[in-house]
């Protein structure tokens, strides 16, 4: 019991960040209406690619001579960036066609 | 110096993740969000690539030659599928960059653990990362497959929800021992991975093809949740802004899809649907006999008729018909007949699926009418012409309480003068259950595949003038 | 600009949480109707009483003998407790009568 | 430990306070969700008086007795002051409790300013807490005079703005030095104290009654700016949550009334509305003849009207007529006549304030219809009654370009058979101008206070039948 208390106190700083941000995600997307649903969920799709940001941190963190590491950083990178690039275009695609009216 | 000014970057990419989902909420803003967006996740790439620092970091030029070459592989693939893929096999697309995204977050997990074993702080998150991420890969690969049509069938095996349970507690109990084990053991780590790949694929198997997007939906806030771990992980803002965010929305929209549809989120996932429709629902199937009606005596009766409503459904989407349909309604018009769109919100198989086809067929955005404020109107309507509809329209969900369906909203097409109905069989829809529209007496069916059939509509339309 | 600059990062945990908070503010007034404003208004005028707890510090905080401190520090509670309880009595009188239908 | 519990404490209090308003957006929740804000709001104060603990403090009974008194008068004196008050004097207690709001926050920061010299972290909210607390108390204090009528004239020296302007320098040129200058100087403090206040005193001033609710809008915003800089001040979490949700909802409804009255803030605020006013607008004075109306003849018409339709305004609020209008509906409608009142968005000087001074007196939620809906029906209606309204029925808004309101939306009553005006006098509105509604040929003026004025047609129409 004290640990958890504690626990939640030491980081109360990300338990607000992330309670906070919660709420934002909540209220903004309770907002959108059905029609626009399925390019927010791939907005959202390209949105979740801002992991790729962990991959490159991991290829700037390898040592040169690390081969795997740098192989398997680069296989990272390019599934992130399919992710974001990817997420973004099709989002865009869908949502050009909503804009013509 | 450098730092201060990439956490700048990243100050400015989280809010216009923010603002970027918030100007989604209208469809004269919502493409612009989404660029705003875009740029504010290049801003945060680039930003990292240049200006990230820490105490291991180095930038040799192999590294930033890899880094770029790897972005500019996944920008190519990327914005070419994205670019050429058609419209109807968005859910597709949509699962399978969430997929990649997951996998991205495995790997860093997966690459990470040893720098961070005994450290609890960060090996928490690079764990769970790691185990969320593969999951969310795992299951999106097969819900890929499952709407591609390689695996359409839902696999059960006997007592399915004991086995993965599991498997479930396997990964977790091995998350808990890597966690708090202080100790470095990579194979166990492997072992984790595969046990977090394997469930990803137990989740999805079971669950039918038609289930898929409340599944996808599900998977990418599971991805959202690991690039939030990352965040964790690096003590990195906009990582945990945009996980976050994007969780929080997945989890909305997976509801959100839940509701409209009448059901619960378990019974997606562990199938009660599939079930309960096998057995019950088609107690009804003797019940009348259906009436066939003709291309020509079709175009005749819509070429007179004074007002059309057009329900569209998962058919239409199948069979490519956006473009044809627009065809048939402008011809109509061109004769003096009103034409209007009926829009169920769960028509299709995503939320907003039929505004997306037909807002790509240049279909007017006027004429895409709601379902409350359609509804009203049938009984003044000459013409109803059902697509590739059949859930969205069964009138046991108003009438038989015992029905899956009961208690779901539906577009009370009966009311209308005549009901044309097209579909290629009697089968069943999603729901896979019988419906007695089709034996109503103001009911014609219209045989055959949506596209082919509305061709010869169409032809059969033009020719009479 | 440097100082600018290291203070937004070296306050990064601040900003971000202020940043939240406002977006949750205003996403979540701007779904408020109309009619409800007036109790909205007096709501919001309950919960920034909240500066009450500041008060209570200073009380806390003071030595037992500033009695300068400890009157001012009384008026500042009594001050900062008329604006939670009023605004918040009141609020609920004017919703009460909302709620009646 | 304590110091754990405390923190929790203040994370439960700052979900309820976002909780709290989010339910506030139904009126079936917001009750509930004003109670949960209080709920949060009092673990929040009890944690602190139990709890809290740094390197000063203690807990001797003196204190603890003290503490208590004050909480124990403030509850007394607030609740009794709530629950006694007026419906129709809403505006004049928000602004006071705003303006004991803001006089803590002030005080907070007078005693704190020389523990805090030299930590520039802490002694920049303390001095800007302090400011924005006294601009906030004086100018709540002018506001409140203002609506209670005290002081119902603007007051405006020639050259004001300039005036304005110097003190607003000089008060932040102290807080600049006060700040960074390094070293206690108490009499400074107080110096800007005085100026501050002043500053809010001078503020307010020159804004007419009228506005006021605009002006206590924003400075409930200053007041949740001071709660945040409190918030700063002592690293706590509550205060900054719920000063910041409060400044930032105060400042979207400032700007929402101001939208709504389709006025710039800073015309409120720099008076330009006074000014335009007293020039123009009052062109048409002599276009045309007035028509009265006799009670009995009134009472003729209504009784043997099919649809009336009441629209009531800021008249109605002063006269506190809610009561007598609402026995005037239900006899009409026993005689069979349907009765709805038209709420325009605006109306009143409180937005919503026609709707809590109904509900007060329990007219039926549904018969209050908004301007959008009432608008078509107004061709329909054989009686409207506007009951002290002015603004928001005047014709200049759609057809006099040059009309200061011109482009607000506006109910159009002279749609209607007959437009029955009840109000004291000729003069103008809240704008100040002239309503060529009131020479309209279907137009009867039914003059006199509107409680008087409804007592004596509620008795006509008794004696009527
Ligand atoms: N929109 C969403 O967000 C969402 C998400 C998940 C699930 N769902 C569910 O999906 C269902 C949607 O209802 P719905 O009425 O649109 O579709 P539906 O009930 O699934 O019915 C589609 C019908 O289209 C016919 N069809 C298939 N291919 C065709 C083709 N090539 N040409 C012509 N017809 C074709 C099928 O009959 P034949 O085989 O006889 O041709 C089938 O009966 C609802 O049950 C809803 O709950 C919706
Ligand atoms: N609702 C808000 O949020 C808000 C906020 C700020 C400003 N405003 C502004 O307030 C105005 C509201 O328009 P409104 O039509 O409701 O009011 P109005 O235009 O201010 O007119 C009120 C009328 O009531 C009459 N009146 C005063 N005391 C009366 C009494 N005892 N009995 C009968 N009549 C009495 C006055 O005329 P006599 O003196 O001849 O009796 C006056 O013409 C708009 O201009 C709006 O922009 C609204």
């Amino acid at each position: 019991m004290e640990n958890i208390l504690s626990f939640v106190s030491e980081h109360k700083e990300a338990i607000y960040f992330i309670l906070l941000a919660i709420f934002v995600g909540v209220e903004v997307i309770e907002k959108v209406p059905t029609i626009l649903h399925t390019p927010l969920m791939s907005g959202a799709n390209a949105i979740h690619g801002v992991v790729i940001i962990g991959a490159i941190i991991v290829m700037l963190d390898t040592e040169t001579d690390n081969i795997l590491s740098l192989i398997l950083g680069f296989i990272a990178v390019v599934l992130g960036t399919l992710n974001v690039v990817g997420g973004f275009v099709v989002t865009d695609r869908m949502l050009e066609m909503f804009k013509k009216k | 110096m450098g730092q201060h000014i990439l956490e700048i970057c990243y100050l400015i990419a989280s809010v216009t993740f923010i603002f970027g989902l918030k100007m989604m909420s209208n469809p004269k803003t919502a493409r612009k969000g989404n660029m705003v967006a875009a740029v504010g996740m290049t801003i945060a790439i680039l930003g990292t690539i240049f200006l990230y620092e820490s105490s291991k970091t180095s930038r040799e030029s192999l590294k930033l030659i890899l880094i770029f070459a790897a972005i500019a592989i996944g920008t190519v693939i990327g914005w070419m599928t994205a670019k050429r893929v058609q419209m109807t096999k968005m859910p597709e697309l949509v699962s399978m960059f969430n997929g990649m995204g997951g996998a991205c977050a495995a790997l860093i997990g997966l690459m990470e653990y040893h720098h961070n074993v005994g450290n609890i702080n960060t090996l928490l998150p690079t764990v769970l990362g790691m185990v969320i991420g593969s999951v969310s890969f795992a299951g999106s690969v097969i819900a890929f497959l499952k709407l591609n049509g390689t695996m359409d069938k839902p696999i059960r095996l006997p007592s399915y929800n004991i086995l993965n349970t599991i498997v479930l507690v396997g990964v977790l109990a091995l998350c808990g021992y890597l966690i708090f084990s202080d100790v470095e053991n990579s194979p166990l780590l492997y072992g984790l991975f595969a046990c977090a790949l394997i469930y990803g694929v137990m989740f999805v198997i079971p669950i039918g093809g038609a289930d898929m997007p409340v599944v996808i939906s599900l998977l990418n806030s599971f991805t959202g949740l690991a690039a939030a771990f990352g965040g964790f992980l690096y003590d990195n803002k906009v990582m945990l802004t945009g996980g976050i965010l994007v969780g929080s929305a997945g989890t909305l929209l997976t509801i959100v899809m839940c509701n409209a549809m009448n059901r619960s989120l378990s019974s997606v996932i562990f199938g009660a649907f599939g079930k309960s429709s096998a057995a019950g629902g088609g107690s009804n199937t003797e019940g009348g006999s259906i009436k066939d009606i003709s291309v020509s005596d079709l175009a005749v009766l819509m070429n007179y008729s004074k007002k059309v409503v057009i329900v569209p459904g998962y058919g239409l989407a199948v069979a490519h018909a956006q473009h044809i349909i627009h065809e048939l309604e402008l011809l109509l018009e061109e004769r003096g007949v009103e034409v209007k769109y009926a829009i169920h919100p769960v028509a299709g198989r995503m939320p907003g699926h039929m505004n997306v086809l037909l807002a790509e067929s240049n279909v007017d955005y006027g004429k895409l009418v709601e379902m409350e404020e359609i509804n009203p109107e049938f009984d003044q309507t000459d013409v109803v012409l059902v697509v590739g509809a059949n859930d969205v329209v069964n009138p046991a969900a108003k009438s038989d309480p015992a029905s899956p369906i009961f208690g779901m909203p539906i577009l009370e097409v009966d009311k209308a003068k005549h009901i044309i109905v097209n579909k290629r069989s009697m089968s069943a829809g999603y729901a896979g259950i019988d419906n007695l529209l089709f034996y109503d007496p103001k009911t014609s069916m219209f045989f055959g595949d949506a596209k082919k059939a509305l061709t010869s509509l169409v032809s059969e339309l033009k020719a009479m003038s």
